[in-house]
């Protein structure tokens, strides 16, 4: 392996991990729940970005940009339920903060 | 090389700004930008499809839901906005010292140099791919969404008895 | 062959869901019945053509093709059978035919992920199918909207998206030096690339993934939230077998068959599962709420499952399989009992229960076999699972193991008698004594009970032969 | 061929009958109750049937193979079929007496069900020649004792039923391991494999110490006996079956199925276990001279007693060994006599607790004497049987040279005889406190006069059951 | 035909008994009638076998257990001596209970016992001769419980002690059984050095236990009030002093090779002693006619176990020819006390008195007995004292001097029972008291004779019964019928008799009636104190022995609650402190659960690194 693709694998894998930091600091620093799901949704913006850059030093392409599409489809469905938990939830008790979500415990 | 680089640090500072900002609003066109940026990004490593594909599903639609859902919570008054981004500063000074040690970190130790990744000799482009070897996840593709149009019937519907 | 489990559900629900309602609504029940009976007979009949067959039947419809083998069988049998119990439940427990529409739906699809989990050979495809799973039991878990079944839902969504996440990062990592996604392809490259720091932390990142799924205990935060939440027909449904398939089938069929076995992954499951076992059942001795109480259980359950699987050998394998089978079975038992008298009394809280076998006969009695047959107590199939389990163990040389395993089914006994005892023995407290339906449940409840229970024990009594029919061939796959 | 059916109706008769009983009850009490007697009479007379064969050392044995060892084999050698005799002999006798018994009380089809399929898994516990097999029967019989414990349903007793049950099923599990350890070593369950693989070499001690927990969880001693006597709220006819005569005994009959005609015990346990049961002979006669619930204090005794029988069995005298072995035959008349006359008492005059009766013996003759024979035959009084055993366990411990613990048994010995007086006196004895109680159903009383004669029978004709227990030593240790 | 004919003096009587069960209460008659026949047939087999050498044996069971029954001299002397004085007592006893509703269990319950008395005396195998002993147990039990209704805790007492003691016998047996290998008692020669002492202390407890010696004896006068007076004539005064020193005699001669001056005889001396010294005091203090006579018959056993103690062929002779005596005029007495209680209503000295004129014949027969208790010469008793002083006196002056104190102790308590009960004026109003009916009287008369014929031509009884017990050359040649060798022990026991005759003058001028005749010794300054306390039963053992069990059960009811205090409360509270741990994690925060998920998987990757790439 030639030593550049060392080095642009490693950069972009350092990237990734910051990526993966504030995705979750956002999860566990916030209250509203919102900020949660698009803590999720950079998250999976992190992992797609890896996807492509090792399709890229692989010469796989074709086949880690169908598997990145997969993937955003579902994740976009995935939100779009997670908005709706979040609206049913404020339609309940009119605010999504969440500190009400601890009740189940024991 | 030096461009991708630029365009992830452009990243990273975009993260950084929708982590940290105060308003939701904010965060969501945070969101939107950096899933520009990455789009970019994709372009320069030869995955055009996928780079098309994130910049109109996450930076476009994503962003709508997001919004749309905004809108339809009440935003916190002003002045619990401040409490509670003053609170978060709080918490917040740690971030980008955390971000950047963690980054070093990951970077520095991330691959190790003797790992060589393969070279597949004879790849075959997106559409082959996609329609002929990956059939099944369309089909799977196919169930998620009709399983969401369910979700969403379910949960946004409001109760009759209400 | 196969992919039809996967489509003509599929193409059945699309037209449920076309314009005329009214019509479905009336049908949707027994349409649901019948595919899954039609699963049933499928895998009932045909166990003899696959049983023998090693990595079972392809089927070149498409590209990707599947694979059947017993293991995939076993697991297909028990998706079929809890599913229509939680069928046959949801149909007494939501009355208002409309919303029990979009229900089966739902349900419908959660069967079509976890058929896909089960008869995939891709490693991706086994996350699509894995999400698919996911969100349709999120769906099903929030359904009833009030604030707990939105938290359990919520937490169940949060945790589940941080496991695919870490798959999909080792899916990435993989297809650095594997040129495909699916089994074989990653198998045979991941054998010959030398075991460097990027392979084995996309291992272990792979395998918390599929931990926190199963809910294993340091990541199983979410499920007794997620299993008290859920309207009881669900908590079946999650209870039973979502979490099993999800879990701890995949870690069995990406264990077994990709990642391949060493010393390290076998001690590494070997003490999650020990550690869930106690901390599961220590858990459950505590609980105040019974569907709670039940959550804690399957968790000990499944530490034995994976107890079993980490030795490693070909009989704990079959022994972990034989044993999924038997806890969708009894826990469902249970949970089916748990729904019943929810139903009944309005609140599943130990504490307002007591003597209800009297009012509900055929509820409590079942309820006793569910009980002694999670307990391991010999005439029943749990004690036989979990023989194999601890004999395995013992052929493997870890008694220490062995010795904690078999004594911690003590603890088991303690909760069960316990949930026993204040559930369905003792007095019949005030504020129940003039409550005018606490009578039998219809026989929406006691049919499925009085099956599953017939199944337990007729799988224990008939030991032998079951062992020889369905238990062996499992060792055969194991066996490469 | 015949011996094979013989011994297989004497295990399945019961087991299948069991199942049959209530459903048979929803047609007519009556029906249900002879044909419960009917199984569990049908597997006494097969055992009887099965003696002479027994006593000319022929093994009969039918084995079916299984995978993974678990082959279910039953063998009817002398020590099986003189067990399955008494206890299925003494089971008759306690389901004729819970005929008028149970019929004050409800559920009484599931009271039926369980005492039938009690005796069943006793006599598969007893032939079974597997150690898997020794172990489903043995849960099986704990499940039934949970049930029939728990048979009032009240919170207490469901409570005292539930511990009963988590007591037994941890020494259950226990003996487990142990046999575990045992498959390690020899790769099989089957007795006889085990006992060609363990001729010369001693059992690991872990397994020993592991299975010896089982057994003492079962036969209530010391360190796991307060289940017994908690136990003791049952219904009469339940504890006399359990806990007197036949439950307990399984404890016992399994250490002599293992530890003496499989595999032998090194000589330090030989002295351990008779200081276990002498410690647990003197607490119990101690706490029964204490009690004053009539129940309990019958069920101390039989603590007791069952640890003068494990003195019988651990030292390895063979006088000792047969003591025992009448011992249990003798032990599991006169308890159960015991538990039936406390049951009479008890249903007649509604009171349980010994300080607040008196006088009975001008209301209830015949039951006052039976007692008193029963009471005899416990201590050890010659003309009944219980002397010939208690001497014989004595001689056994004196001739393996421990006569300190044979002294600590005569000091339990007298403790005995001083608290089975004193509840013979509370009872029947002294000025009656104003309860006129008569003994209405002739069936009970007759029931608990066949106990006090075959007791004395077997104390007159002493010879019989003593050959017999001898041949059974001596087939036991392979002489 | 002749060896099971050695089986009839045990079935016959059990037979008699079972008969007698069968009829109904109401024939009385009939019950009666059956009774004295059968007694009488079971006297004449007796005499029939008396001199005969018999044996009998069943199969051997194994263990060295088998049924074998042996008739020798002594055995036969006992059995004659038994069935004698059992047709006599039922003869009395026909009489006696005429109202009494317990007439019909007395008799089977004194069938019974002849049967098991038999059976022991006969027996040749020490497990035998245990299953017939313990027997006895019950017929016991049975008799003092027919007594009447507060009776029951005596019969227990006497269960208890006799239990207690016939268990030390069976541990015995079980010891012999182990040193030697074998149980027949014939072939039995164990040494009483180490394990065979201890053996030999518990034989020898069993047999003072039945005998109704020193520490075993507390029972024995509680029944003497309790109990129905025929049992107290039999049972106490006969069988049991006839079993013990017969099984006494048999373990110091056969079983064990004792020396004379080994320490086992020095026990047997000791308890000897003591037992009739205090025993005998306590009757001196007794105001009870029955009470009286109990408390002598223990310290009459005193004398017994004295003379075999000696293991000198005097003593030996004279413990045994003592016993015989004691037999005698022992149940006679008593019968004179059933007769004072039939016609007189009480036994209580303070309302008898005057007896002599209405009483004549009983009188006579209270002196004669009364005489040969005390030893006065002419009677049967003074030629045993006489032996059983010469054998004490071989061994050591402290046990003649306690034998001498017995006599003169002796004396003076039967002086004031006698002065009391029928000289003294009549005290209660009841006058006319007509003589006892014939049946009681003849029994009684009967005995009297033999009292003075054994005492007048005692070569007869010594001659036929005792020595050849010992045979020649125990006996040394030497034969001890006539008058005693030793004239200087003969006169001091004339001196101390004139004594006690002097001192029973004293107190009755000092203190009045003959009742309180012995009142100077009862308060003297220390004896009052011992009295009082010995009076209500402190220094009695089966008090001391009930207390140190009941205070053992105490504690060992605390342990056993202790262990279910483990069970009930220890267990649960320890398995919430683990419940809460485990239930910790789960604090509902879904963050919580995400750390702990990542952190779990940090943990989980670092481990699988660090193993894998070093492996």
């Amino acid at each position: 392996m030639s030593p550049d693709t060392w080095h642009i694998l490693s950069v972009f894998v350092a990237f990734v991990a910051v990526l993966f930091v504030c995705g979750i600091y956002s999860i566990l620093v916030t209250r509203n729940l919102l900020r949660t799901v698009i803590g999720i949704e950079i998250l999976i913006k992190g992992v797609t970005l890896l996807l492509i850059v090792v399709g890229y030093i692989t010469n796989q392409t074709g086949l880690t940009q169908s598997l990145v599409i997969t993937i955003i489809v579902i994740e976009v469905v995935v939100m779009v339920i997670a908005g709706g938990i979040a609206l049913s939830m404020f339609r309940n008790i009119d605010s999504i903060d969440t500190r009400n979500l601890t009740k189940l415990k024991g | 090389m030096t461009i991708n680089i630029i365009l992830l640090i452009a990243m990273t500072i975009a993260t950084l700004w929708t982590v940290m900002g105060r308003s939701l609003l904010k965060a969501t066109l945070g969101l939107a930008v950096t899933s520009v940026v990455i789009s970019v990004l994709m372009f320069r490593l030869d995955s055009p499809m996928a780079a098309v594909f994130e910049l109109s599903v996450c930076a476009g639609l994503i962003t709508i839901i997001f919004v749309s859902a905004i809108s339809l919570v009440k935003p916190l008054t002003h002045k619990e906005a401040i409490v509670v981004s003053k609170d978060r500063m709080k918490r917040f000074r740690y971030l980008p010292l955390l971000v950047i040690l963690f980054g070093v970190i990951a970077g520095f130790f991330g691959i190790p140099n003797d790992f060589k990744p393969i070279y597949v000799a004879l790849a075959n482009d997106v559409r082959t791919v996609l329609w002929s070897l990956r059939q099944f996840d369309m089909f799977g593709q196919i169930v998620i969404i009709i399983a969401g149009a369910l979700g969403v019937v379910v949960l946004f519907r409001e109760k009759e008895k209400r | 062959m196969p992919s039809l489990l996967v489509l003509i559900p599929l193409f059945g629900i699309i037209l449920l869901n076309l314009p005329f309602r009214r019509l479905n609504e009336k049908y949707v029940f027994w349409f649901a019945v019948f595919l899954l009976s039609v699963q049933i007979l499928f895998t009932i009949s045909h166990h003899s053509l696959f049983w023998q067959q090693g990595m079972g039947y392809i089927d070149s419809f498409f590209k990707v093709d599947f694979a059947i083998d017993s293991l995939s069988f076993i697991m297909l049998l028990c998706i079929a059978i809890v599913s229509m119990v939680s069928l046959s439940v949801s149909r007494y427990t939501i009355p208002d035919p409309r919303e029990r529409f979009k229900f089966i739906n739902l349900l419908m699809i959660a069967a079509i992920g976890m058929n896909g989990i089960v008869i995939t050979k891709d490693l991706f495809s086994l996350y699509v199918f894995l999400e698919i799973t996911a969100l349709s039991s999120v769906v099903l878990i929030a359904f009833q909207k009030d604030m707990n079944a939105l938290e359990g839902a919520f937490k169940y969504l949060i945790l589940s998206s941080i496991a695919t996440i870490m798959m999909l990062f080792s899916i990435a990592l993989i297809l650095l030096v594997s040129p495909g996604t699916s089994f074989a392809v990653i198998a045979a490259a991941l054998k010959e690339s030398p075991n460097s720091a990027v392979i084995i932390f996309a291992m272990g990142i792979f395998i918390c993934g599929l931990f926190i799924k199963g809910g294993l205990v340091p990541f199983h935060g979410w499920l007794p939230d997620a299993y008290t939440a859920a309207p009881s027909a669900v908590s079946i449904l999650l209870a039973g077998i979502v979490t099993k398939v999800c879990g701890i089938y995949t870690a069995i069929r990406v264990i077994a068959f990709v990642f391949g076995f060493n010393e390290v992954i076998k001690s590494l499951f070997m003490f999650i599962g020990l550690f869930s076992i106690l901390i599961g059942a220590l858990a459950a001795l505590g609980q105040k709420d019974l569907k709670r109480l039940l959550a804690y259980s399957s968790i000990s359950q499944v530490g034995y499952i994976i107890l079993g699987f980490g030795t490693g050998t070909a009989l704990g394998m079959a022994g972990a399989v034989f044993h999924i089978f038997n806890h969708a079975v009894f826990k469902s038992l249970l949970f089916v009992n748990a729904a019943a008298v929810e139903k009944r009394i309005g609140s599943s809280d130990l504490d307002r229960m007591g003597g209800l076998s009297y009012r509900m006969p055929i509820t409590g009695s079942t309820s006793v076999i569910g009980v002694l047959s999670t307990c391991g107590i010999p005439p029943l199939a749990g004690f036989w699972s979990k023989l194999v389990i601890i004999i395995a163990l013992w052929q493997s040389g870890h008694y220490m193991y062995g010795t904690i395993a078999v004594l911690a089914s003590i603890l088991t006994l303690a909760y069960l008698l316990l949930m026993q005892r204040k559930a369905f023995f003792g007095k019949l407290p005030k504020e129940l004594e003039n409550l005018k339906d606490l009578k039998e449940v219809g026989p929406e409840f006691t049919l499925p009970s009085i099956i599953l229970a017939m199944i337990t024990i007729s799988v224990g009594v008939f030991f032998p032969f079951v062992f020889d029919k369905f238990v062996v061939p499992i060792k055969s796959i194991f066996m490469q | 061929m015949k011996n094979e059916t013989l011994l297989l109706l004497t295990v399945s008769v019961p087991v299948v009958g069991a199942f049959i009983v209530p459903i048979v009850g929803r047609v007519s009490e009556k029906l249900r109750n002879l044909l419960a007697l009917a199984f569990v009479s049908t597997s006494f007379i097969c055992s009887l049937c099965l003696i002479p064969s027994a006593l000319s050392g022929k093994v009969t044995s039918i084995a079916i193979a299984f995978p993974l060892g678990f082959n279910f084999v039953l063998t009817a050698d002398c020590l099986a079929v003189f067990m399955a005799a008494v206890s299925s002999f003494i089971s008759s006798v306690i389901v004729l007496y819970s005929f008028d018994y149970i019929s004050h009380y409800p559920n009484r089809d599931e009271y039926y069900l369980m005492v039938v399929l009690f005796l069943g898994s006793m006599m598969g516990l007893v032939f079974s020649g597997n150690l898997i097999f020794l172990y489903i029967f043995w849960e099986l019989t704990a499940i039934v004792s949970w049930r029939l414990i728990g048979f009032f349903r009240e919170k207490h007793h469901v409570l005292m039923a539930d511990k009963a049950f988590l007591v037994t099923v941890f020494g259950a599990l226990a003996m487990l391991v142990g046999f575990l350890f045992i498959y390690q070593k020899t790769g099989s369950f089957d007795l006889l494999v085990i006992k060609e693989n363990f001729k010369g070499v001693p059992v690991p001690d872990i397994a020993v110490l592991l299975i010896l927990v089982g057994i003492l969880s079962k036969s209530a001693t010391l360190p796991f006996h307060t289940w017994l006597p908690d136990a003791g709220i049952a219904p009469s006819p339940v504890t006399a079956l359990l806990h007197a005569a036949v439950l307990v005994k399984i404890g016992v009959y399994v250490f002599a199925r293992l530890f003496i005609s499989t595999f032998s015990l090194d000589a330090a346990w030989h002295v351990l276990i008779p200081i276990i049961a002498a410690t647990s002979a003197l607490v119990s006669a101690g706490a029964a001279l204490v009690e004053t619930d009539m129940k309990r204090v019958i069920a101390y005794s039989t603590v007791s007693q069952i640890a003068f029988i494990f003195l019988g069995f651990s030292v390895n005298a063979e006088i000792g060994i047969v003591g025992s072995l009448l011992y249990i035959l003798m032990h599991g008349l006169a308890k159960g006599g015991l538990f039936l006359c406390a049951g009479i008492v008890e249903q007649n005059t509604k009171e349980r607790d010994i300080t607040k009766m008196g006088g009975l013996i001008a209301t209830m003759p015949l039951t006052a004497v039976s007692f008193l024979a029963c009471v005899f035959s416990v201590m050890g009084v010659p003309p009944f049987g219980g002397f010939f055993s208690k001497y014989m366990v004595f001689s056994g411990a004196v001739t393996s040279g421990q006569v300190g613990i044979a002294v600590t048994f005569l000091f339990g010995a007298v403790l005995t005889i001083l608290y089975l007086l004193r509840l013979f006196n509370h009872i029947f004895l002294g000025e009656s406190h104003g309860k006129i109680a008569k003994e209405e159903s002739v069936l009970m009383v007759s029931s608990v006069m066949i106990f006090a004669l075959v007791s004395l029978a077997c104390g007159i004709y002493i010879k019989y059951p003593f050959l017999f227990a001898q041949f059974a030593t001596k087939q036991m240790l392979g002489m | 035909m002749l060896t099971n004919v050695l089986l009839l003096p045990i079935t016959v009587p059990t037979a008699a008994a079972l008969l007698i069960l069968m009829l109904p209460k109401k024939f009385r008659a009939a019950i009666d009638a059956i009774s004295l026949f059968g007694s009488f047939l079971i006297l004449l087999l007796s005499i029939l076998l008396f001199k005969r050498n018999l044996s009998y044996s069943m199969p051997a069971l194994g263990f060295g257990i088998e049924f074998s029954l042996r008739l020798y001299h002594f055995s036969g002397f006992i059995v004659l001596a038994a069935a004698f004085f059992v047709f006599l007592i039922t003869l009395y006893s026909n009489a006696f209970l005429r109202e009494k509703s317990y007439s019909k269990q007395f008799y089977v319950y004194l069938l019974l016992s002849l049967a098991f008395i038999n059976g022991a005396v006969l027996s040749d195998n020490l497990v035998s001769m245990l299953f017939f002993w313990e027997g006895m147990l019950i017929t016991l039990f049975g008799m003092i419980y027919i007594g009447g209704k507060r009776s029951f805790k005596t019969a227990t007492k006497a269960f208890i002690i006799a239990g207690v003691g016939d268990l030390c016998l069976m541990l015995g047996v079980a010891i012999c059984f182990y040193i030697s290998g074998t149980l027949a008692i014939s072939k039995l020669h164990i040494p009483i050095s180490g394990i065979g002492g201890a053996a030999f202390i518990l034989l020898m407890m069993g047999a003072i236990a039945k005998a109704g010696s020193m520490p075993f004896h507390t029972w024995i006068p509680d029944a003497a009030i309790d109990a129905p007076l025929p049992f107290m004539a039999i049972v106490p005064a006969s069988f049991e002093k006839l079993l013990g020193i017969y099984f006494l005699s048999r373990i110091s001669l056969d079983i064990f090779e004792m020396s004379p001056d080994s320490w086992a005889s020095m026990t047997l001396m000791i308890i000897g002693s003591i037992t009739i010294v205090f025993a005998v005091s306590m009757a001196l203090i007794q105001k009870n006619y029955k009470r009286l006579l109990s408390y002598h018959a223990i310290s009459q056993v005193g004398y017994m176990i004295l003379g075999i103690g000696t293991l000198v062929p005097a003593g030996i002779v004279g413990g045994l020819f003592h016993m015989i005596n004691n037999v005698m005029y022992k149940s006679c007495l008593f019968l004179t006390g059933g007769a004072v209680e039939k016609q007189a209503g009480t036994t209580d000295l303070e309302k008898l008195g005057g007896l002599k004129k209405y009483m004549p014949v009983t009188f006579i027969c209270y002196v004669i007995t009364a005489a040969s208790i005390s030893g006065v010469p002419p009677f049967n008793g003074f030629f045993s004292k006489e032996l059983v002083c010469e054998g004490a006196l071989e061994r050591g002056f402290i046990f003649y001097l306690a034998a001498i104190i017995g006599a003169f102790l002796t004396a003076a308590s039967f002086l004031k029972l006698g002065h009391a009960a029928f000289l003294d004026k009549s005290k209660n109003g009841k006058l006319p008291i007509k003589e006892a009916p014939i049946r009681m009287l003849i029994p009684m008369i009967a005995i009297a004779a033999l009292c003075v014929l054994f005492g007048v031509w005692n070569s007869l009884p010594l001659k036929l019964f005792i020595q050849p017990i010992l045979g020649q050359e125990r006996l040394g040649g030497r034969d001890f019928s006539g008058m005693p060798h030793n004239s200087l022990l003969v006169v001091i026991t004339i001196m101390v008799l004139l004594g006690a005759l002097l001192n029973h003058r004293y107190g009755v001028k000092k203190h009045g009636s003959g009742l309180k005749a012995a009142e100077h010794i009862h308060h003297a300054p220390v004896l009052s104190y011992i009295f009082n306390k010995a009076e209500n039963g402190y220094f009695d053992p089966y008090n001391i022995g009930l207390n140190i069990s009941y205070g053992f059960s105490k504690v060992a009811f605390l342990f056993d609650r202790a262990i279910d205090w483990v069970y009930n409360v220890f267990i649960i509270k320890v398995s919430k402190v683990f419940t809460a741990a485990a239930r910790s994690l789960n604090d509902g925060s879904y963050k919580s659960y995400i750390i702990w998920s990542l952190l779990a998987t940090g943990a989980v990757v670092i481990f699988l690194i660090k193993s894998m790439i070093g492996a």
